[in-house]
């Protein structure tokens, strides 16, 4: 879940990071009363997209009318897609270098890994290789000074900066780890004449760690079918196509979209309910697919976990409550595999063996509808 | 042979009077595997499919002593488990739960590698030494012993292959389930390594998809240190960039871990990439 | 450093273990008042020594009359030589059972080590071996729910209580990791019907780490010598004969005690004063054994870190300055042995080259003298 | 031969620039030691002895790369430094101060298990293969080659004896201080392994003293081990109980670790125990 950089400034401040003076405002009326109490304020909106700046998103005001002016131009903008419903109006920064600095999770090392170069402020994919200082940390330890003091060294920072530093990092890798961060990113971070100011705050925390934070704020930016997916715990992707594809396991979802294609037929969604699904939940994956009007359904399931009958008997169930009569393109094998087809072809609906024939069949079905 | 597991291998299965951990302590039994407890606290002095049931890992250690350790333990609970099963000396540990939070992965993993341990998964089907030992929760009927080690990121992807290489009477030395989350313990260049030293793997399968740099790192490890056919097959060639597709993994981020750039990685390594699963089949055929 | 159990309770509250409801006081008065909310009381000396109970440390009160007798009586005692100058009166608890938990270090194992047993409040030197639990933590993941289970199956405690111990004992580990404790212990430790209470605290800091708790009070149970031997950073303990010893290193000081003993003599004192001293703390632990008016100095030098021109030097200039005419039995060897030597054969003192020989002169002079 | 180091091994020197820094590296590189490096974090690129000083461990191994390292850094400090050297590959670690908190112990020696590492000390003289390398701060010229292995909680009482063996023409292989904390990285039995194992060596000492249980639990591991003569010296004989005499281990409590239990346990072990420091050298006499 990714955090508005307001929340995740709130969650610096608490852990002692530093961070702009300011305020999170609704309104321009709100946004001119923030302005007053701070001098130059940078007006920036509140939306999960990066690049906010390059989309006319983030603005400068000298005084409380200009900030009325810019927060109410900004407030009817929409970013990439997103509406903006709140601004964090700030000081004006004296920013004397923009640095990078983040922490991350590496997957290779299994590790979380600190991220952190003197080209702060750009677009940190734009950062050569080689001026991005990438240090992996060990869990069993933590951060300790020296990790700093070896980060600052190959940076080439010393002297009252690396002081900083030393005050600065561990507070940040305190948060990453408590609070379950996947990143915890601040870019830029400012050098001013007070010393290092998160001017930024990108914080992502795992989804199945939220469980753990319960004070955290619930932020979506899913369609509602995909909100509905979620509640029913499903791996749920909206895409353009029209045959709806429904699997057991992320990767032969992924292949089955793969053959799909390969065949010449677009496919209108990815949709894995996961292992060992009842009937219930089965059910309610079902409907929600058939929710999306496709022209084909194509069901893909290798049981292993997930029962065949359980599948077979559950899409029975829908079938005769719902009654649809859109082709149907049925695969169906592994554990319990004949006790499922026995299910589905009395039922009157024809069982492929390989996914091969019924990816072929629901392409064709498209086509001819 | 075969790699990590055999027939010899003494497993514990933690979580085994849940749903889960009892229907597949029989599936395992069923296969051959050769489970000497399970635990689960609270429980102790229960057995389940005849398996005796201990309170704590230590208590079944002492009891029956074991190498190998499964968890069927909600996500919430998993660390703790396999903190415990690592403290009290499991040397394989296999994580079948998915949604473990990633902290609590990397704390397992780094435990894991002070007490020299391996761990298979999180979020895996396990792993299967075909014939001899099966610690996981993949369909019996697919895994026969034969030539071929497999080794894939995504688990029902994988018995789609594998059954492909049962279909044709191609079997199986070990298949080995990476787990799908952003951070596992075992990668493809520890099993490759493992499958280059086995005498009796022929040929290996390796089962990528897209996202992360898992494939380009074995691509790299395979041009350089593995003599024997490596065949590919990888998921997610339709998948729209920014998208997550369920497994952490199988997300393209900032250019990185496209389709296009792990056949471009894999094939320079010398690894033939299926288009379709079914043409592994006939591609493994070709090499062995 | 040894704390006060009021002391040691009060950061069992803070780190959430429950301790009984009470009140340190200094009078008979106080201890009245603080009686009257708590019905029945137990009204506890607070002197650093065990076995308060048998002493007659300890008492109980049901009335705030009875508080005020008691509290008078305890407050003119001394314990173990240790005057009593305040109290703790608490509610007395309804113990269904007594249980002993402990953490410290074991050296072994180089490792914090949980000790439990539920043969609580006794002596716990009387507990049978096989009736304590020992169990070694892994520092590098700390105190986890499973250790907590596994502690509770060899102690054989389940369902409710172990529940209890699940909350009580990762609090414990974290104060012992925060505070840096060699020891916290609780004994007895009260199952009761609101739940688990560590009825005493026994907390011991590490003198090493107490730079790191500045909020701690100072607690001092040692002579006015010791207390000014502490302050010189010496390691010094007064003993009863009449041969002051001074020698650098602790295991070499021991050595010349055992030495002057073998031969017959007295030791007044252990003195280390440690290695690589320059002349100024030199002349401090002089100064500091001549206040105690031994009838024989014994000087044992084995120049390492410790430069003997140093220690010869520091000595010259001490006995010119005060002008004490004892006996004086000096070894001196190691760095800078034949400068050290000069400087104190050209101010008349004889030099030994071995310990052998100076120990046996010294015990020699305190017999003649 | 000798144990632990020898002329080959490469030696970092943490707090290079400090008094006691740069005092004892002019000492080591006089011994022969092979200090390759110095790191004192804010000083890197000036030399101390003729040795480069590092700003960072890491940069000093990059630069410099050592399998040792000792430390002459302030308590409050040694830790951080400890760790830097241990996460930066060293593997033997030599803690020369004293006053290092006993977690932070706890803390060095459990990371030094995880790295596979081996620590000497904290608060010991350090150790020295005589006439091959002095990792350390005992005085030169008593370390001269011989056929026995020395190792000893105490460093001023080992340095009275190791004179004694000198003064009688008998060198030393290596000799060992333990150091005198609580919590230590080398234990008796580790150290009188190593002089089982080293052909060098014909006779061990062994100094310890009253307090803790290392002279009881190297007595038990001599009966059963070793082969090689071994003879001991312990301090505290006249020491009352309860008293703490300098050392964290010197003090005699609840009955444990008192003087004649060691004494006991030593000799049941076959072990001779001088009753003076000067009787060592008949002793070993005796033995070779």
């Amino acid at each position: 879940m990714k955090l508005y950089e307001y929340l995740g400034k709130e969650l610096f401040k608490e852990y002692g990071i530093p961070v702009p003076r300011g305020q999170v405002v609704v309104s321009a009326k709100e946004a001119a009363e923030a302005a007053a109490g701070l001098g130059d304020v940078v007006i920036k909106s509140q939306v999960l997209s990066g690049k906010r700046g390059k989309a006319g998103g983030i603005s400068f005001a000298s005084n409380p009318e200009q900030a009325h002016e810019e927060a109410g131009r900004i407030l009817q903008m929409k970013l990439n897609d997103l509406v903006v419903e709140k601004l964090l109006v700030e000081e004006k920064l004296q920013i004397e270098q923009e640095l990078y600095l983040a922490l991350t999770v590496d997957g290779s090392a299994k590790r979380p890994i600190v991220l952190a170069s003197l080209d702060g402020g750009m677009d940190i994919e734009e950062v050569p290789e080689e001026r991005m200082i990438k240090w992996p940390i060990d869990i069993s330890i933590g951060m300790q000074d020296y990790t700093v003091r070896e980060i600052c060294r190959r940076l080439g920072v010393s002297g009252q900066l690396q002081k900083e530093f030393l005050s600065f990092m561990p507070k940040l890798y305190q948060l990453f780890r408590d609070l379950d961060a996947e990143l915890a990113e601040i870019n830029p971070l400012a050098v001013t004449p007070q010393g290092l100011v998160a001017a930024d705050a990108k914080v992502t925390i795992d989804d199945d760690a939220l469980y753990r934070h319960p004070t955290l704020p619930k932020i979506k930016e899913k369609t509602a079918l995909e909100l509905r997916a979620e509640e029913l715990d499903l791996a749920y992707v909206e895409l353009d196509g029209n045959i709806a594809i429904m699997a057991n396991g992320a990767g032969i979802t992924m292949a089955t979209l793969d053959m799909v294609q390969h065949y010449g037929g677009q496919p209108a969604n990815f949709l894995d309910f996961g292992g060992g699904a009842d009937v219930e939940r089965t059910s309610q994956a079902l409907e929600l697919l058939l929710g999306t009007n496709p022209k084909v359904l194509l069901i893909n399931i290798f049981g292993g976990i997930t029962r065949c009958d359980v599948v077979a008997e559950a899409f029975v169930k829908v079938r005769d409550s719902k009654g649809f009569d859109l082709p149907v393109s049925f695969r169906l094998v592994g554990t319990n595999e004949t006790e499922g087809k026995a299910i589905l072809e009395k039922a009157g609906i024809r069982v492929f063996s390989t996914m091969d024939d019924a990816v072929r069949r629901a392409v064709e079905s498209a086509r001819a509808s | 042979m075969a790699i990590y597991i055999n027939k010899q291998t003494r497993v514990l299965v933690q979580g085994i009077t849940g749903k889960q951990g009892s229907f597949h302590s029989g599936q395992m039994l069923e296969y051959g595997t050769g489970i000497v407890g399970g635990v689960s606290p609270g429980k102790g002095g229960q057995s389940v499919e005849g398996v005796p049931v201990f309170d704590t890992v230590f208590e079944a250690m002492e009891q029956q002593p074991a190498e190998a350790s499964i968890l069927f333990i909600p996500a919430p609970f998993a660390r703790d488990a396999a903190l415990e099963a690592l403290d009290a000396g499991i040397k394989l540990l296999v994580l079948i739960p998915e949604h473990i939070p990633l902290h609590d992965a990397m704390d397992i993993m780094a435990y894991a590698k002070t007490k020299g341990a391996v761990v298979v998964g999180p979020n895996t089907f396990g792993l299967v030494s075909s014939g001899q030992s099966k610690i996981g929760i993949m369909p019996n009927k697919y895994f026969i012993p034969g030539p071929v080690g497999v080794v894939s990121r995504s688990g029902t992807l994988c018995y789609e292959i594998v059954g492909h290489l049962t279909a044709s009477q191609t079997g199986t030395t070990t298949v080995v389930g990476l787990g799908g989350d952003r951070v596992v313990g075992l990668h493809f260049i520890d099993v490759l390594k493992q499958f280059e030293a086995d005498p009796e793997t022929k040929a290996i399968v390796l089962v990528g998809e897209i996202g992360g740099s898992a494939e380009e790192e074995a691509a790299e490890f395979i041009a350089r240190e593995i003599k024997k056919p490596v065949i590919a097959y990888l998921a997610g060639k339709s998948a729209p960039p920014g998208k997550r597709m369920g497994h952490a993994g199988a997300i393209i981020e900032r250019g990185k871990g496209t389709f296009d750039g792990k056949v471009k990685a894999l094939t320079a390594a010398g690894v033939k990439v299926a288009a379709l699963p079914a043409e592994i089949v006939q591609l493994i055929k070709e090499k062995i």
